[in-house]
């Protein structure tokens, strides 16, 4: 019989935690494909709305092209992050998660990495076919990929913190923009600065590095605030 | 333990009749500095010899704006405090904190505007300090929209101290990129809405003005302070000894 | 006093800003007195209740 | 000379404008159970979820062995389970998977460890059914095993015998007592009998005012 005196002897690590955790978010997204198309199909219609907006020609439309990439990429990723931590609050699993005795911080880095891979990764993949059809050269698109696969993760991170403050509430979804959009424009500043470098064929190196570095910070400190967000909204 | 003078030191009522005593140490000089303030500014300074008077905005645009930072980031001390040590009386100072801060900052905005205008000719320029001061004005909404959202008073102090430090994180770092922002698209022949080089007759009335309306926060925030900190006390016997007065 | 009110052409712009900023200060003070005098009507109404408990 | 279990002294606790808790207070030694009971509103989760660390009381102190558990979450968090009066299931997860991530995240598992387990509470026939089909029952039978995978010392359980049938009831109670055999504690808040003999069973009554 085992001893009872301290926890299982065979406990996990932070990192077989969090594995789990970001396997398990994965899973029940692909059972549920549906909410994962959402923000993607979102991102394609407000970025074919533009041209119609505004005139079908190239040349203008190249203009403008890097800034509604990245105002549609952002309010893409606004739009899938209620469901972030909603379900997990509903049923318990924050919770469960809260006393799992790991820290939270680890697990709520897992959540986040997970929903960049649903929503982040997918957009900087169709952010190329949306720069195209708005009239960027298909010399850009290596830079538009890597300008948003970085800001997406920098956006994930930042949503994390506007999801977990707004897990109390009933209607949440305005106030998550007012709290979200703020915060993420320098993302948008610098991202939107990238790509437009990238479709002029100029060198897009120095704000990709800015952006890299707004994710780095968030990488260490956002999933520090969610995690205190989180419990929080527990309390 | 050591810790003993810091409690007693922050326990509600001490603080509650230690803000009434206060006040009037502060409101009283602080009205004085912004009347004397006000006559240097407006009579006293010489007019600037590119701007004439309207340079004289400038007596209530840069202590507004200063007012606006400098209050966010009271607000985000306070938080900070009340989080780490779960200190009731520093929440009461942070939601103290944001009307105050969110009107000074509105106060800012409108008077940039209307010097913009005779130096811009235009209503509102993306100017990098007008900008921030904007982003600045959406953290304090967002701050007292989720305030206000969430009906458990604890859970609503501990939530939305959490985001003002976010925010405070969060303000340079806006305030950078949007200065980088601005370079990249500065028309050159924009007068940059800036200090005009201040001669000290007209820097005195700056400093005067701005060291009053940091007096007049303060004692405004004590007037405030003792409301958020009856909200949050529970027990009734030095309540009913303060209300009885 | 004239030149002084025209504020050497500027006084549409000057005076308004003067008056909102001036008006942001009054309004906090006002503000904090009635946000007080809430916070106090609230406590009197709680103890009140806590006393019809007892 | 600290002591061993659980201790909570005076605890006040307030929900809003609700004086929740007020001075509860109670000594929980090894291989203790502790049966709280009360009406609806008394206050018996908000114990359960105080007494777990979740909510942080207005005054009054939660000891484990001796030691202020507010002082070292994690470690305290290590040694308990709590399960409330739902089960944490992902509608989309069969049982075996829920269990397989829900416990995972604390304890290495083998896919026999689990499978007896599942066996154990009797979910074998319907443990690759995603849980969106399962009944209420069921699914508190998937916490059973939960808490059996699990071996920490401190229980915490809310309402563990709501929705389940006379066998499950039964289940509950054999649980519990191989749990109080090996030293373990059990915190249990339920207005019905706990399916246990009452010699073993402490209770505390919760009530209005």
């Amino acid at each position: 019989m085992s001893d009872t005196r301290t926890a299982a002897p065979d406990a996990a690590s932070v990192l077989e935690a969090a594995r789990l955790v970001l396997e398990r978010d994965l899973t029940l997204a692909l059972r549920r494909r549906g909410q994962l198309v959402q923000p993607l199909a979102f991102f394609v219609i407000v970025t074919t709305l533009f041209p119609l907006a505004i005139s079908p020609e190239l040349a203008r439309l190249r203009e403008v092209a890097a800034g509604v990439l990245w105002v549609a990429a952002l309010l893409a990723s606004l739009l899938a992050l209620e469901f972030l931590f909603r379900d997990d609050a509903y049923d318990g699993t924050l919770e469960q998660y809260a006393l799992s005795g790991q820290p939270l911080t680890g697990l709520m880095f897992a959540k986040t990495a997970a929903h960049w891979l649903l929503t982040g990764l997918p957009l900087a993949l169709m952010a190329p076919l949306a720069a195209l059809s708005l009239g960027a050269p298909p010399d850009a698109v290596p830079g538009i990929v890597a300008s948003v696969a970085v800001g997406t993760i920098a956006l994930s991170l930042i949503g994390s913190i506007g999801a977990a403050l707004t897990l109390g509430l009933r209607r949440s979804g305005v106030l998550l923009a007012l709290l979200t959009l703020p915060l993420s424009l320098p993302v948008l500043i610098f991202g939107a600065r990238a790509s437009e470098l990238a479709i002029h064929g100029e060198p897009y190196v120095a704000p990709l590095e800015l952006l890299a570095a707004l994710a780095v910070l968030g990488i260490t400190l956002a999933p520090l605030a969610s995690a205190a967000a989180v419990r929080i909204s527990l309390e | 333990m050591s810790w003993t003078w810091f409690h007693r030191l922050a326990s509600p009522p001490h603080i509650y009749r230690l803000a009434q005593r206060l006040t009037p140490w502060f409101a009283w000089p602080a009205g004085a500095l912004i009347l004397a303030a006000l006559y240097g500014g407006l009579v006293l300074a010489p007019p600037d010899y590119q701007q004439g008077d309207g340079f004289r905005i400038i007596y209530m645009h840069a202590p507004s704006a200063w007012m606006s930072l400098m209050v966010y980031t009271t607000m985000a001390v306070a938080a900070a405090v009340a989080l780490i040590w779960r200190m009731k009386v520093a929440h009461a100072v942070a939601a103290s904190c944001a009307p105050i801060g969110a009107s000074f900052t509105i106060a800012a905005l409108v008077t940039g505007s209307l010097w913009g205008e005779p130096m811009w000719g235009t209503w509102w320029e993306w100017d990098p300090r007008l900008t921030s001061e904007l982003i600045l004005l959406f953290l304090y909404l967002g701050y007292m929209g989720l305030r206000g959202a969430i009906e458990d008073p604890q859970r609503a102090d501990r939530t939305s101290a959490v985001l003002a430090v976010v925010g405070i994180v969060n303000v340079p770092i806006i305030h950078y990129s949007v200065t980088w922002w601005n370079s990249l698209h500065q028309a050159p022949s924009v007068m940059r809405l800036g200090k005009p080089t201040l001669s000290t007759p007209m820097l005195v009335p700056l400093l005067m003005m701005m060291l009053g309306f940091t007096l007049f926060f303060v004692a405004v925030l004590l007037v405030r302070l003792r409301g958020e900190i009856l909200v949050r006390e529970r027990s009734a016997s030095w309540i009913r000894e303060v209300l009885s007065t | 006093m004239r030149e002084f009110l025209d504020m050497g052409g500027y006084a549409a712009f000057v005076w308004p800003s003067y008056a909102v900023t001036l008006a942001v200060v009054v309004l906090n003070i006002v503000w904090a007195r009635s946000s007080l005098a809430r916070s106090r009507a609230a406590a009197r109404r709680r103890l009140a209740a806590a006393g019809a408990d007892a | 000379m600290p002591r061993e279990g659980l201790e909570v002294e005076n605890l006040h606790l307030w929900r809003g404008e609700h004086h929740v808790l007020r001075g509860v207070g109670f000594a929980l030694p090894r291989g203790g159970c502790l049966h709280v009971t009360g009406p609806n509103g008394a206050g018996k989760t908000s114990l359960l979820r105080a007494a777990c660390g979740l909510l942080y009381p207005e005054s009054g102190r939660l000891l484990w062995d001796g030691r202020d558990v507010h002082e070292d979450l994690p470690t305290f968090h290590s040694v308990l389970m709590y399960i409330g009066h739902e089960a944490p299931l992902k509608a989309d997860l069969s049982a075996r998977e829920n269990l397989r991530y829900w416990i995972g995240t604390r304890r290495r598992i083998g896919r026999d460890t689990l499978g007896a387990a599942l066996q154990r509470v009797g979910a074998t026939a319907w443990s690759e059914r995603p849980a969106r089909t399962l009944s209420a029952g069921q699914r508190r039978r998937v916490a059973l095993a939960a808490l059996s995978l699990l071996l920490v010392p401190l229980w915490l359980l809310d309402e563990p015998t709501t929705n389940l049938d006379a066998e499950g009831q039964q289940l509950v109670g054999t649980l519990i007592e191989e749990h109080l055999a090996r030293g373990g504690l059990v915190l249990a808040a339920t207005h019905h009998e706990l399916p246990l003999p009452r010699s073993r069973v402490q209770r505390l009554e919760l009530t209005h005012e």
